[in-house]
């Protein structure tokens, strides 16, 4: 039971993590759906709590969530910054680090991940 | 790992008389074994647990493609062939798999560690071609990744 | 069974007990007395509503509204405003944090623009493992206002009304199915929710069970008060592990509060779920083999009659109802019977999930009313074809429903259409084929599949399927003839007219379909020409193992 | 109440609850089947039996349609044929086809109707069922390649006999009846009743032939070779040879194994005799000392070896006495060597049995009190008709003739122990006149008579109510059983037989052995007991004989060296 010892462990900090601030400013919505998980979900989740963790950003709430029927496109991560949100498409650990620092530290959503790009065929 | 005959059979005694309790059983029993697979003596336990023949066990184990009747590697790894992992490349993964793990699709690895079989549909094809390993899943493959993925496995094995 | 208009749950759980939970539950009951609401508005207790940093909670049912950081003072408004005039408080409602809503500019794009999700409206949005955000999306609305203004053969009427058919693959009229459990002699009653999805290429279930769990307990619940059935059982199939955890968890959930077990929701009905793992059979999909598997046996299908509904489960009435089938109830109640028919077709209301897969720029899964065009969702929605190459088919319902060609771009889904077309909606799965795919290679495959899971009982498809798969092996190998032919079609008539259940009775269809809409395709093979490419390249069978 | 339907636009009745089947049976027109048995659950598995039901989009298997008011069936369009050619080639496509090698050749519900239906290849591709046979106990043989899944053994062990050795196993073509983890009958708690057999439509599951080694004895200038028939052949044998079930054909049998070149031919129901007196006094004892009680008869080796198995601790209610086979093979190297002046080394007893387990029986290594083998060998009632044919005999021209003597001697209570509460009844008509003095006044205890599965009676013994317990069929055995293991048994003495119906039900008799066919055997043995002269086991002047010149008394010390026996516990 490799991965679910490792997921159970993970969505502990999580809640956690979720307790502390009470009203999140950022939060960070990760597809953890078989498919996303299969896509590689658990190690972008990973990244990015390690991102965070990093840059002692504990006002930022990661939360999980399911499929929302773009398999093709997992892993799926949404941000959410003062109620806007931008979802993005095939992340991977590296891309999830790099939204980390552009979108959630300087406010600045890499667009060109984002799954409206995606939508119109793979990026 | 063997445990205590009366121990693992504390354990089944909760699905007796549940609804799906003999599947739930058997799955309990099967997932503590080292070579995942159910023993004779699994089975005859089941049996007299449920009141029923020890033949009619084996013939609903042996219906049911999770559950084996001769020991296995300590990881299963399933490899979906029908239509939607076929379209996008399924066979050339299982291809390449045989040949990494030198077995066939069937087949347990020298060293034990792992069992390959060819399994019906999975319901992961939005990440086609799909493998699982164990209980997880691996989606989007390409035969270049198993390589990776499979030295994870081995080295946890090794730790 | 005593009929109250609202339900007022309260949290008592540990942590919400700390913040003065008792003392707010009582503030309400005085407030309730002053007013003289107390035989119309009943406050039951309920487990942790796990909202804790949020302070004591509560819900109000029907509508399903969740007030948080609660107090004393805060229950006069609450009665005056919400349970007297029925209109919200706003500023006590709690914050969510999903905000993938209707401003989100996702819902501009294509792939959105055309789904209309009913029975996806939380998948990917809420987190499934919180059972207050499903509630706080309007869950459990339904199922509240079912046992608060219904009678059991009112919700049946209304399933009937919406036309709402099983979507498991058969279509049967689901209000039917139910009306004749609900008459049955016997008890206790079952229903059983079929999630034992196997069918190649269709994952909808999984989605829906992973993606939003509670939709299910409720959906479940709602189906089970119509029939009168007491006990219920989801039976997953065993590859589904994420799925069979979070059910688990949902059924945990909602009986620690009150939502499942003795007195449902505060009612005097009486109803709890129990989650059952499949082993690995396809065929136990199939309604009296899920029976069978449940009961411990090997999961071969049943002779029917008698059918389910009379003798089922342990010989007592049994209703089994696929899980996108049960997702769609809550809905129903809620808006409608009328709402509900005016999505999709006359003969197939509502909408229908798909499950993209194969050769398509977004593949993945989609709910969308019945009746769009094959065209719409595999250029629209699915973004087409990759790579630059040409569409050449689609198998539509799965492994046992058949091929559609280029000239049927424009057919309407719905349950008629394409069976008129020899091909079936089935489970709602979509392969998309390029064309450098040969016809004869993939019904080859799809062989495989039914010789695979084949259940053994009955000689047409335990013999037939292998003979089947051996006939076309031979094609594809280049070694057919015209007896082949022959035998492949005399097969295949066999197989339909004589298996005891579907999956035999539905394994020769892909030949079928093929020889109907690609038989030059299918000829070629006969001289030693595959079109494609794919066949003979020195490999014979390519799937032998 | 009943209904009316047409068949091929005929129309017939029948009564509410009917099959489609019944119906087309009532209307004159013959259904194939294959895994329908009457005295089986509808199974509907196999498909042969398809027909064309008004308003169905798909063929209907006639075995398990209702039949309904107003229905029209049609049993042989173009469709209907053409379907079930189909499906018997797939049949054909995964069956040896080596009919000439198979003991059911001929008899083989399968040829059978290829030959019907006029098909005598399969066009699909051939699939072998890489099984190998079990060969591993004396009395049966499982050959699975030749399994046709049609699952009415299963049927047999689990349903009727309550065991559940065999069951379906795998999926898909793989699909095949078999035993636990495929271990051998031999190592299992099989009791080799040959129900399954009995019921198999091919020739899947057969009785191992021993009728080689009979031969071979014949034509040995030095045996004295012995034969003994069990009371259950006379009642079935003739069905071999196309008689209807439910004749009597003593005359016949003992004139042919006469022809076959036996030295003498012999009667079990001589040493069912003879058990009579032993287990009566035996029960007499035990009443006496109120000790093991309920007694439970011993003369079924199929109920033994499931005692063994299922209730090692209860053994003791076992009477001691060996079965009437085993008895009769002790007194024949004995006593009848004796006074016959045979060395007992040349003496060679062959049985003829409407039993597989006695083949076991025989081989115990505790049936060999003569310092040899009992019995030598066992045949069943098959293999004797086999030997017949063989010898070309013509079984019409047979002249009747009577049993040699001393040991082909017997009484109406010795021809009874064939049916189910024959031996009880038997009992009863000896225990009564040993215990009173007096004479019975009615000889036959109906209520233990019949194919109910559990019958009693409540009988007056002297001053003694006994109260007496008849089951047959390890499922309702098991049910008695349990009875005695909970300490809560009402009877004082039980029959139990094996198969259901009693011996002439048994797994070595002809096939098919139905629950209408064994009803007609079973009321040829009450018409032989009643056309006897001497009815009663004390009767039996042979058996007199005997005590005075060998025996001495019953339970003596010789009868407890030759004809007792004991038990062995064995896991289940």
């Amino acid at each position: 039971m490799k991965s679910l010892n490792e997921l159970k462990s993970l969505r502990e900090r999580l809640e956690k993590g979720q307790q502390l601030a009470e009203k999140p400013l950022r939060t960070i919505i990760i597809g953890m759906g078989t498919c996303g998980i299969a896509a590689g979900a658990r190690g972008v989740l990973l990244a990015i709590m390690d991102e965070l963790a990093a840059k002692n950003l504990s006002d930022t709430a990661v939360t999980q969530t399911s499929c929302i029927g773009m398999c093709e496109k997992e892993p799926l991560v949404e941000v959410v910054v003062e109620g806007k949100s931008t979802l993005y498409a095939y992340v991977n650990g590296e891309k999830a680090r790099r939204i980390v620092l552009s979108h959630i530290i300087n406010g600045e959503p890499v667009t060109e991940w984002s799954v409206e790009r995606a939508l119109g065929g793979r990026v | 790992m063997i445990e205590a005959p009366n121990k693992r059979s504390a354990q089944i005694d909760v699905f007796v008389g549940q609804p799906g309790g003999m599947l739930k059983a058997l799955h309990a029993l099967q997932s503590q074994s080292e070579a995942n697979f159910l023993s004779p003596a699994d089975i005859k336990l089941v049996a007299s647990k449920f009141g029923v023949p020890v033949a009619k066990v084996w013939g609903t184990v042996t219906f049911y493609s999770l559950f084996a009747t001769t020991p296995r590697g300590r990881h299963i790894i399933r490899v979906c062939e029908n239509a939607p992992c076929h379209v996008v490349g399924a066979s050339d993964i299982l291809a390449a798999l045989e040949q990494h793990l030198k077995i066939r699709a069937g087949g347990t690895t020298t060293d034990g560690l792992f069992t390959l079989e060819a399994t019906s549909c999975l319901g992961v094809c939005g990440v086609a071609p799909a493998i699982m390993i164990d209980s997880t899943v691996y989606g989007n493959l390409t035969k270049e990744q198993l390589p990776a993925l499979l030295a994870e496995y081995r080295q946890e094995a090794q730790a | 069974m005593k009929y109250y208009r609202a339900h007022v749950l309260i949290c008592s759980g540990s942590n919400c007990a700390i913040k003065g939970c008792q003392t707010i539950k009582d503030a309400l009951v005085a407030v309730l007395n002053k007013h003289e609401l107390q035989s119309e508005i009943k406050v039951v207790d309920t487990g942790c509503l796990g909202w804790c940093e949020q302070g004591p909670s509560m819900v109000i049912y029907p509508e399903g509204v969740m007030y948080s950081r609660l107090k004393n003072s805060d229950m006069d408004e609450i009665v005056t405003e919400h349970l007297l005039k029925g209109r919200f408080v706003h500023r006590l409602m709690t914050q969510s944090t999903d905000t993938l809503g209707l401003a989100s500019p996702l819902n501009m794009t294509p792939f959105f623009q055309k789904q209309r999700r009913v029975v996806l409206k939380n998948c990917g949005l809420i987190n499934p493992e919180r059972l207050e955000d499903y509630i706080h999306a309007g869950g459990y609305t339904a199922l509240a206002t079912a046992l608060d203004k219904y009678a059991p053969e009112e919700i049946i009427a209304m399933v009937l009304d919406a036309g709402l058919r099983g979507r498991g693959g058969a279509g049967f009229l689901t209000g039917k199915k139910w009306s004749y459990t609900k008459a049955a002699l016997g008890e206790p009653k079952y229903l059983i929710c079929n999630a034992d999805e196997g069918e190649p290429g269709t994952f909808k279930d999984r989605l829906i069970l992973e993606g939003d769990p509670h939709l299910i307990v409720e959906g479940m619940a709602i189906a089970a008060y119509a029939i009168g059935a007491s006990k219920g059982i989801i039976y997953v199939r065993g590859e589904y592990d994420l799925s069979i955890k979070r059910m688990e968890q949902a059924v945990l959930q909602a009986r620690e509060n009150g939502i499942l077990g003795e007195g449902v929701l505060g009612s005097g009905f009486n109803f709890d779920i129990e989650v059952c793992a499949g082993a690995g059979a396809y065929v136990c999909g199939e309604e009296t083999a899920l029976i069978e598997s449940i009961e411990g046996n090997r999961g071969e299908p049943r002779f029917k009659p008698p059918y389910p509904a009379e003798k089922g489960l342990w010989g007592l009435p049994t209703c089994v109802n696929n899980v996108e089938t049960l997702a769609n109830i809550p809905a129903i109640i809620e808006n409608s019977p009328t709402w509900y028919r005016s999505l999709g077709t006359e003969n197939s209301p509502g909408t229908k999930v798909f499950t993209l897969t194969g050769n398509i720029t977004n593949s993945g899964l989609i709910e969308v009313p019945m009746g769009i065009t094959l065209r719409e969702i595999i250029y629209d929605i699915g973004g087409g074809i990759p790579q630059g190459r040409r569409f050449k088919m689609a198998q539509t319902g799965g492994t046992s429903g058949g091929c559609l060609a280029e000239e049927h771009l424009d057919l309407p889904m719905d349950y008629d259409s394409l069976a008129s077309h020899g091909s079936s909606l089935g489970s709602g799965a979509l392969l998309i084929m390029d064309d450098s795919h040969c016809i004869l290679d993939l019904t080859h495959c799809f062989l495989k599949f039914f010789v695979h899971e084949s259940c053994g009982k009955c000689t047409p498809c335990r013999e037939g399927t292998p003979a089947l798969y051996k006939l076309i092996g031979k094609m594809t190998a280049g070694q057919g003839n015209q007896d082949d032919l022959e035998l492949i079609h005399r097969l295949a008539r066999t197989m339909q007219d004589s298996s005891l259940c579907a999956l035999g009775q539905t394994a020769p269809v892909p030949v079928l379909s093929a020889f109907r809409h690609f038989w030059p395709e299918v000829e070629a093979h006969m001289t030693g020409n595959c079109l494609a490419h794919k066949c003979f390249s020195g490999r014979g069978s390519k799937h032998d193992h | 109440m009943t209904i009316e339907l047409t068949i091929n636009e005929r129309i017939v009745c029948v009564a509410e609850g009917s099959t489609v089947l019944d119906a087309c049976a009532k209307a004159g027109v013959k259904i194939p089947t294959l895994c329908y048995h009457p005295d089986q659950q509808i199974k509907a598995n196999c498909r042969i039996c398809l027909v064309e039901v008004s308003g169905q989009r798909s063929l209907q298997p006639a075995c398990a349609y209702p039949a309904q008011s107003g229905m029209a069936v049609y049993t042989s369009t173009p469709r209907v044929r053409e379907a079930r050619k189909t499906i018997l080639e797939l049949m054909l496509a995964s069956h040896p086809r080596a009919c000439l090698e198979c003991p059911r050749n001929l008899k083989c519900e399968l040829q059978l109707l290829a030959n019907e239906l006029n098909i005598s290849e399969s066009p699909f591709p051939r699939y072998e069922r890489q099984v190998p046979a079990d060969l591993s106990t004396p009395s049966l043989k499982r050959v699975p390649e030749k399994c046709i899944n049609c699952r009415r053994c299963v049927h047999a062990c689990l349903v009727t006999q309550g065991i559940g050795i065999l069951y379906t196993s795998e999926r898909g073509q793989e699909t095949v009846v078999q035993t636990v983890g495929r271990e051998p009958l031999g190592d299992l708690s099989c009791v080799l009743c040959g129900q399954c057999l009995q019921v198999c439509p091919v020739g899947a599951i057969t009785e191992i032939d021993d009728t080689d080694k009979v031969w071979a004895a014949l034509a040995d200038p030095k045996k004295h070779t012995l034969v003994q028939v069990a009371p259950a052949i006379r009642v079935a044998l003739g069905e071999e040879f196309g008689q209807d079930p439910g004749g009597i054909v003593t005359g016949k049998l003992v004139s042919a194994l006469r022809m076959l070149g036996f030295d003498k031919v012999f009667d079990t129901d001589f040493t069912a005799d003879l058990t009579i007196i032993e287990e009566g006094h035996e029960f007499l004892e035990r009443l006496k000392e109120g000790e093991s009680l309920p007694l439970i008869t011993s003369c079924s080796p199929g109920w033994i070896k499931f005692a063994e198995h299922n209730f090692p601790n209860l053994l003791r209610h076992l009477s001691t006495c060996k079965s009437p086979q085993q008895m009769f093979g002790a007194l024949a190297k004995t006593y009848y060597a004796q006074s016959s002046g045979h060395n007992p080394r040349d003496i060679y007893v062959v049985s003829v049995m409407p039993c597989t387990a006695k083949k076991f029986e025989a081989r115990r290594p505790e049936m060999q009190d003569s310092v040899y083998p009992d019995v030598d060998v066992v045949l069943t009632t098959r293999e004797l008709a086999r030997m017949l044919k063989q010898a070309g005999i013509v079984w019409e021209a047979l002249a009747e003739e009577a049993f040699d003597t001393p040991l082909g001697i017997s009484t109406g209570a010795g021809v009874i122990f064939g049916a189910t509460g024959g031996v009880m009844e038997a009992a009863l008509r000896t225990v009564y006149e040993v215990v009173t003095g007096e004479e019975l006044g009615r000889l036959d205890f109906t209520a233990v008579r019949g194919m109910e599965g559990i019958k009693e009676a409540d009988i007056e013994v002297g001053k003694q109510a006994i109260r007496v317990g008849v089951a047959h069929g390890l499922q309702n055995a098991r049910l008695l059983m349990e009875q005695v293991e909970r300490g809560e048994s009402p009877y004082h003495f039980i029959e139990i037989m094996c198969c259901p119906g009693g011996c002439i039900g048994g797994g070595g008799q002809p096939i098919p052995t139905t629950n209408a066919i064994r009803q007609k055997r079973i009321a040829a043995t009450y018409l032989a007991d009643e056309s006897m002269v001497l009815r009663k086991s004390h009767q039996n002047p042979a058996v007199t004989t005997l005590y005075e010149e060998f025996l001495k008394r019953p339970l003596g010390l010789r009868s407890h060296e030759l004809l007792h026996t004991h038990y062995t516990p064995r896991t289940k």
